[in-house]
């Protein structure tokens, strides 16, 4: 692989920018390009580089413009950057665009039959015969599109120094190991890899170079993940209806959960997993599931939990275990279905007319969303309460680099459930809403439960201890009441903030979800320019008296996230009133990815405020 | 929450059935419904069936929606968990509670316009799955606990006195049943118990969904504008004596004998009359073109066709589609069943790349 | 009317109760008396004495506890109180409990088919024979029991001194001067009348006497007059679903409409009623019918709003007026149907996915009911955003005094709309989302404009100014900013606060919607034991400057309300978080209408902390 | 928002029709649905229909939900007003949307999931109220938009490659619009370009709810498990090429010539076939139960009929309903006419006490 340009390329090493920049590929959508763009990453991944992807797709099948931005930086760090060093250019409605996004000194490749003028001579500039390779390729007209597409990655991988090995590596892992697509693909990747170093003179200066900084790590999407964790958590009922971007929660666990749930020699299925006709229907099969005794989920996006919002409350007030997954995207209304937001905290936390609240799960990462995928159910049958994971699309679509998935270190909590035998051992009469323990949780029974002592009547109205209909005045306060007691338990059973602190930091961060990477970059930044800055990164709703201190010990705490209100914001402000001016707010809501020059720069310009 | 049960065998002079049951051991809490009100009757029936049936109480779930008849499953069988959901909701839930425990068997209570308006799809979506169970329209052609609107089985052209005149084209239960492959669709009214009951019974034994349509008058509001006046202090005052508040007390319309093949003209609480024609003794409920056939000509000559219109045995419901373990139930199923072993956290790893 | 009873009253007048006590009538539902307790309560207003009427009933339509409390208060105070000094039984299953019910002191009625032990002798109590004036009156067996219920009519109008031409003035009304029945119901209460003058002797203190307090004043529930008040809003379209206890609202709007709109002559409608099949469809025919440039308002209660979460974001992010009344009642879910509430705040100013804020209008008062059933197009067409209507069952089904309905003191404000002449005058090409004016709002135009140059495509996906499809980052973020700066707008459209202010008060309260009798009482009360009370009854939000203001200038400002969370407490606190530690928040949550003692209580008890 | 309104008349060699527009007049945005889609074919007809009958595109209103085929109003009519709404609940708007100005025509554009699973309710009761417009179902069987899952109208047994088996029984949006009474009731095949526009042409003219039930094959997703091989590179490779992010270019169904009466076997992209059947010439649409038979017999004999099955012109429509003005919009009434006059205010104040 001593190729002339390599040798060039070591020869200036000083002006060499290794494992550290962004390249970002324009195609259409539907034309196949993301089985190339995943084939890069893992090659790079494979190669020991922090790699990071993100899809900028549109929302239709095929045909508008989309963008795969991929991040190799030595350094880990994993959120979008705003600039763009190498651009590959496939699709002529963007070609001007796309040419100006390449930063100075970068490098922009396009397909030949693309006839644009190009317009810069700051930039390295290659044109590749990418429907040649594929004519020759002798793939069927219809197919030509695609065949292109895989024309790039010879390009690339010959123009970075990105180990073809590695490559077939990954398009063994793509096409599960059969041996005709690895070795069709493979062919073109091999000729446009031997046609660049034949015919292409590199003058950029990025490149990249096998290192080890991704053993010890996966690569995951957090859907695939959450869909996982919910696997390992002993799911038994999922009901769900497609919406971007959380379809490919519910299409993982049917696609994955026979492969490690059905045992050899086992009698019938464990689980179920129903299409539900709408949102409204797909919570209440879960909600009736939940009720039935099942560790029960349920998958959506915005307009879903808006139509989810009558059951929530039900759910709420007849204490029943359910799991919501909430994978944002932009909204209000259908918004923007393929763009990410952290939009739907204040409304998801209030869902439901009446006094409502609900926990809410924030997951930073797709090893997270596995863990939260089992442990929400936990959390949700201990609590008798519904239970929402909010991921969004770019932690749920994107591919991630994580730890691995952790096998769950707690056994499976039931709750309090109570069986035959167990009311049989009761020294008082059962009571399905009585506050036994004085923590606001009260013990249930499941139908299927044959002992005559055990059933009880669920309903959404108002009722006693005995969850008998009562409009006592009395009792529904002291339901309401109880509700109150059991949501100051719950904070027991959430999961922890995580901290980053320093010594003698004044200003400390507030952040949640998809937005770690970037912060944890900007801190790095920040540091460099001079401003400690701690850092908190919230993992549920309600917080626990970790927030408080952290508040209470800095100066100044700034809020980041991304939605136009200062949602999460609102929510702190609300629980430590004291403190309410302690407390900033930082946001971004266009859709895209957080990044970390973005947060750096706001929170230097609040600082300086 | 049952207050009867374990004694009764050592009471003297009670009915015992082959489970050890009274009929007592069968029954709810005391109505809240009106006097009169044929939702009532319908509770009774289906405490006699399962009585009957020797259905141990802990073995069946009752679930329903919102309205009065949606309030009945509190009035049977209080040894039987039950949810009383949300409007329109009930299929929903259903669906979902099946899965619990599938040995189970569910009778879920439903209103017109819990099922018909607000409920339309899910009880659409409900039949298209099969799901195994009995579910019952009370079907009175308004919404009784919101005080008499109409619902969407209310006849075109019905003129209520507060509401005006209906212009919309009703919905007929029986027939959007067979349009969502219900695999048994019946019809009754709710003064004709052993119709009633026998019909629950045959429900019962059903596996799959079965769609009770009963009609079951609303004695309270169920009275068009002339009618109306009937009310008043002897009927030669026209005027309204009173106004909504007063809910006169009126007996429930039973039907007695009432012959396979024989058709019946009942007069309603409001003095309309509807023709009710019950299907012959030997009509074969199997094939699904005679029973589209007779549900065609009894609308054209406009009469309500009673009994077993349609039964389908041979598809499978909503949980044996899913394979579920026989004789065990999932919601029993412990953490070393539900929780993949340590080593598979593995193969999750080597699912990512 | 010179009964023995009244002389002997006279004669020890100083131990006298006249015209300040609260009486409750235990009934059944579905038995007719509320035709009694109405024209009870109407003569005692025709009797210029200040009267309030609460009925508490149950959720079902026969046979169950109900009960209806008058209170008489020559100071205008209309609040519920919570002692009851004249209580007349009629229902069996709640005999022993109104029994106890009585103030020591007080008065005490039963029928005597009712065989009770009476085990009382602090109070007066007074049996008459019910069922016999049902017997004689000659009405059917099925009549009897309402016939029963008029008998206490007669009773109390002679034991209290009700003027028996007034109770005749009622019924005249209540049957719209029908001769039979109200010559029919009058036999029955003139031959109770004469039964109790003859049979029973007066011994507690309290009776009523005309005094001229009620001039100037109506009678009406807020659903009837806000269902007015949009017919003078000149309301074109409605559509709902039955729901207590919203459905008077729509059902007033029904029954009188025509009597308003359909003027001599004129040729076809004005406007159109339909009964949607659930408040999915309900709201979506009114934003349909906003779309198109119609006044559309929908009506309904907590489980109908939940429902319709989807559609008010989209209405939010597409620009389409409606109105939408919420009469609240106690949840979450189905809760208490026939209970009041305030507890919707929260969630409905939120209401829908993604970043979304409502307008709400706070009527306190039937009059106000109708003033907002007008005023709310005014500002949803003026805002082009939907506007909710925060009424609750207290306020919409029960009978207020209140000042009478005023004619509409604006113009109808139809807001930026263009018709063909408006877009010809136009200089630059009209856009629908362009911000002209800088104040947020933008022009529309509404289908049926011929104007080849009018048309544009509504949808609540992104868009840009043009109203065309669009995902780019800016003009998500613009059209959010822009829906920013028009809800600043907003403001200066909504009905500013109501200031009860005096010299020298460190206290404020603030309240809003039904809680205002029980706020106004609680000051005199209060004022009594030393402590001034600032008072500020919202009636909007958004807030506006005075509300500020108002908080700056007290030490301490509590927020009074009928939720368990404190929900406009918690929306101020966001206003303000930087007043937030001079907020309190005092709440009850239990169903029933605010007492004044309760307020005064709690209010003392707070200061004390 | 048109941009070339107004010019055309001055253009040379452009066809007008009576009402002085080109064809150019009727067109919509550019499609970004799949090349080859169904739809597309669609929206051209309805072009067509529009230009053909001389409609004036600003007496039109265009209503969708959300779906592929709900955003296809966006690429036909540019000149009249457009609601995208909400997914599944378009008929709400719709029936809201024809109030505003009762003379305006709508054409409204549904998908099957968006009308069928999360729209059946509304879908239903749309119909019931004899809404004015025309209501097409753009019917693949699949959710397009979210990438190919089953609706409620895929046949029962079929297997998608990611979705497993569809157990269901389906939906037949024919049958169900005559069960909920629906007065124009039609079925085509988007391949069946004259069909397709005199269809649409004679929904255009009715006077009532018409639905337009058409077959509108997905070449991107409707694709059952083996047939998606045939996707490879070469029918030689069993192996699938590429992942879910490719969609091949595929050629649309055209029909061609179909007479009145006569059969149509039709290979879809999977390599599946429908058999429609197109009424005869002679067949009589006025008759509901004569309607109600060849539907139970086509289903009977596994065919899709096509053509107009039932229209029923006597029924009033829902703005009928109510008594609008004649020639006037309730959208362009003043405050004179909406507002009482001030008097009335003590009327208001005088039916209260
Ligand atoms: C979401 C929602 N909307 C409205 C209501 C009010 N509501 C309660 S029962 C009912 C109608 C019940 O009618 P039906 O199902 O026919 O039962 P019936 O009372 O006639 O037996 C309505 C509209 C509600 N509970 N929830
Ligand atoms: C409330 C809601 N749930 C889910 C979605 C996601 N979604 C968009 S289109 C669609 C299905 C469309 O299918 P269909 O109506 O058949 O249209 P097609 O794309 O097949 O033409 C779904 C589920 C949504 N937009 N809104
Ligand atoms: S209102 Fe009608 S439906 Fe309801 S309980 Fe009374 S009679 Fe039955
Ligand atoms: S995915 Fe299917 S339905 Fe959607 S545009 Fe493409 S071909 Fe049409
Ligand atoms: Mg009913
Ligand atoms: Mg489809």
């Amino acid at each position: 692989m001593t190729t002339p340009q390599a040798k060039e390329a070591k020869s200036k090493q000083k002006n060499e920018v290794v494992n550290d920049f962004s390249m970002t590929v324009a195609t259409m959508n539907g034309s196949g390009s993301q089985t190339s763009n995943v084939t890069l990453l893992r090659a790079l991944f494979k190669m020991g580089i922090p790699v990071s992807g993100k899809n900028l797709f549109p929302s239709n099948i095929q045909g508008l413009p989309t963008w795969y931005t991929i991040r190799v930086s030595k350094d880990g760090y994993l959120a979008r950057r705003e600039t763009h060093e190498v651009v590959v250019a496939m699709n002529a409605d963007t070609f001007v665009a796309d040419l100006a996004s390449v930063v100075p000194g970068g490098a922009f490749f396009y397909g030949d039959h693309l006839k644009f003028e190009i317009t810069r001579d700051d930039i390295s500039v290659h044109s590749f015969p990418a429907k040649q390779f594929a004519k020759e390729s002798g793939a069927p007209a219809n197919l030509r599109d695609y065949v292109a597409n895989m024309a790039y990655v010879g390009v690339l991988a010959q123009m970075l120094g990105i180990d073809m090995d590695k490559i077939r590596e990954a398009l063994d892992y793509h096409f599960d190991g059969k041996e005709k697509p690895i070795a069709l693909n493979m062919s073109v990747i091999d000729a446009s890899y031997a046609w660049s170093a034949a015919n292409l003179k590199k003058t950029d200066p990025y490149r990249v170079e096998a290192m080890d900084k991704t053993s010890g790590f996966i690569m995951a999407d957090g859907n695939t993940a959450g869909a996982l964790g919910a696997i390992f958590g002993g799911v038994q009922f999922a009901a769900w209806y497609p919406i971007t971007p959380a379809s490919s929660f519910a299409e993982s666990l049917s696609q994955n959960i026979a492969e490690f749930r059905d045992k050899e020699g086992q009698e019938g299925k464990t689980y179920a997993i129903v299409q539900a006709e709408d949102e409204l229907a797909a919570i209440g099969m879960a909600v009736g599931a939940g009720w039935s005794g099942l560790r029960a989920v349920t998958s959506t996006s915005g307009p879903g939990i808006s139509l989810m919002t009558e059951f929530a409350g039900l759910a709420y007030y007849a204490e029943i275990p359910v799991v919501v997954w909430d994978i944002q995207r932009v909204g209000p209304s259908t918004g923007l279905p393929t763009r990410t937001s952290q939009g739907d905290i204040l409304s998801t936390h209030f869902l439901g007319h009446g006094d409502s609240e609900h926990i809410l799960l924030l997951p930073g990462s797709a090893q997270e969303c596995f863990e939260f995928g089992w442990r929400s159910f936990d959390i949700s049958e201990r609590v008798q309460s519904p239970v929402f994971v909010m991921s969004d699309l770019d932690l749920g679509m994107n591919q991630w680099m994580t730890k691995p998935f952790e096998y769950p270190d707690t056994p499976m909590d039931r709750g309090k459930i109570l069986w035959e035998k167990d009311l049989e051992k009761l020294k008082d009469p059962w009571m399905r809403y009585k506050d036994v323990d004085g923590d606001g949780i009260a013990y249930r029974t499941a139908p299927g439960n044959r002992s005559a002592q055990s059933a009880w009547f669920a309903r959404g109205t108002g009722h006693d201890e005995a969850a008998k209909y009562s409009e006592r005045p009395e009792h529904w306060e002291n339901t309401m009441d109880r509700l109150t007691r059991k949501f100051q338990t719950a904070r027991q059973y959430l999961p922890e903030p995580v901290l980053e602190t320093q010594k003698g930091a004044k200003v400390g961060v507030i952040a949640y979800g998809s937005a770690d990477p970037a912060i944890l970059e900007a801190r790095d930044y920040l540091a460099a320019d001079g401003l400690k800055v701690d850092y908190l990164r919230l993992r549920a709703v309600p917080f626990n008296d970790t927030v408080r201190e952290f508040i209470a010990s800095h100066d100044k705490t700034y809020v980041v996230e991304m939605n136009r209100d200062g949602q999460m914001y609102k929510l702190l402000v609300l629980e430590y009133p004291e403190m309410a001016t302690k407390l900033g707010s930082i946001r971004k809501y266009d859709g895209l990815p957080l990044s970390a020059l973005w947060v750096k720069e706001s929170l230097q310009a609040e600082e300086q405020k | 929450m049952s207050e009867s049960n374990g004694n009764t065998a050592t009471m003297p002079n009670i009915q015992l059935n082959l489970v050890g049951l009274s009929k007592n051991d069968y029954r709810g809490a005391p109505t809240t419904l009106c006097a009169g009100c044929g939702h009532n009757s319908i509770s009774n029936q289906i405490i006699a069936a399962a009585y009957e049936l020797n259905v141990v109480p802990e073995d069946v779930i009752k679930l329903s929606g919102i309205g009065c008849s949606s309030k009945s499953p509190a009035y049977f069988l209080n040894r039987s968990f039950g949810f009383n959901s949300l409007h329109g909701r009930m299929p929903s839930v259903a669906t979902g509670a099946m899965f619990g425990d599938h040995s189970l068997r569910a009778i879920a209570v439903s209103g017109d316009g819990d099922t018909t308006n607000i409920g339309m799809g899910q009880f659409k979506h409900i039949m298209r799955r099969n799901v195994p169970m009995v579910y019952i329209v009370e079907n009175n052609g308004v919404y009784g606990l919101t005080k008499g609107q109409f619902s969407a089985t209310a006849e075109m052209g019905l003129r209520l006195k507060y509401q005006g005149v209906n212009h919309y084209f009703p919905v007929d239960v029986v027939q959007e049943a067979m349009a969502s492959g219900a695999t048994f669709v019946a019809r009754s009214f709710a003064g004709d118990a052993n119709q009633v009951k026998a019909l629950i019974k045959a429900a019962l034994s059903h596996n799959g969904l079965a769609i009770l349509d009963i009609i079951s008058p609303c004695v309270t509001f169920n009275n068009n504008d002339d009618a109306r006046h009937s009310y008043g202090w002897g009927r030669e005052h026209q005027e309204p004596l009173h106004d909504f508040t007063f809910v006169p007390r009126e007996q429930e319309i039973q039907l007695g004998e009432f012959p396979e093949g024989t058709t019946r003209q009942v007069e309603m609480h409001d003095g309309s009359t509807i023709v009710l024609k019950k299907l012959e003794r030997d009509y074969d409920p199997t094939s699904r073109a005679a029973a589209m056939r007779v549900i065609e000509e009894s609308q054209s000559e406009e009469v309500l066709l009673t009994g077993l219109i349609y039964v389908e045995t041979e598809r499978p419901s909503l949980t044996d589609l899913y394979e579920l373990p026989q004789g065990r139930a999932l919601n029993r199923m412990s953490e070393a069943e539900l929780r993949p072993k340590k080593s598979m956290i593995e193969k999750a790893n080597a699912m990512m790349f």
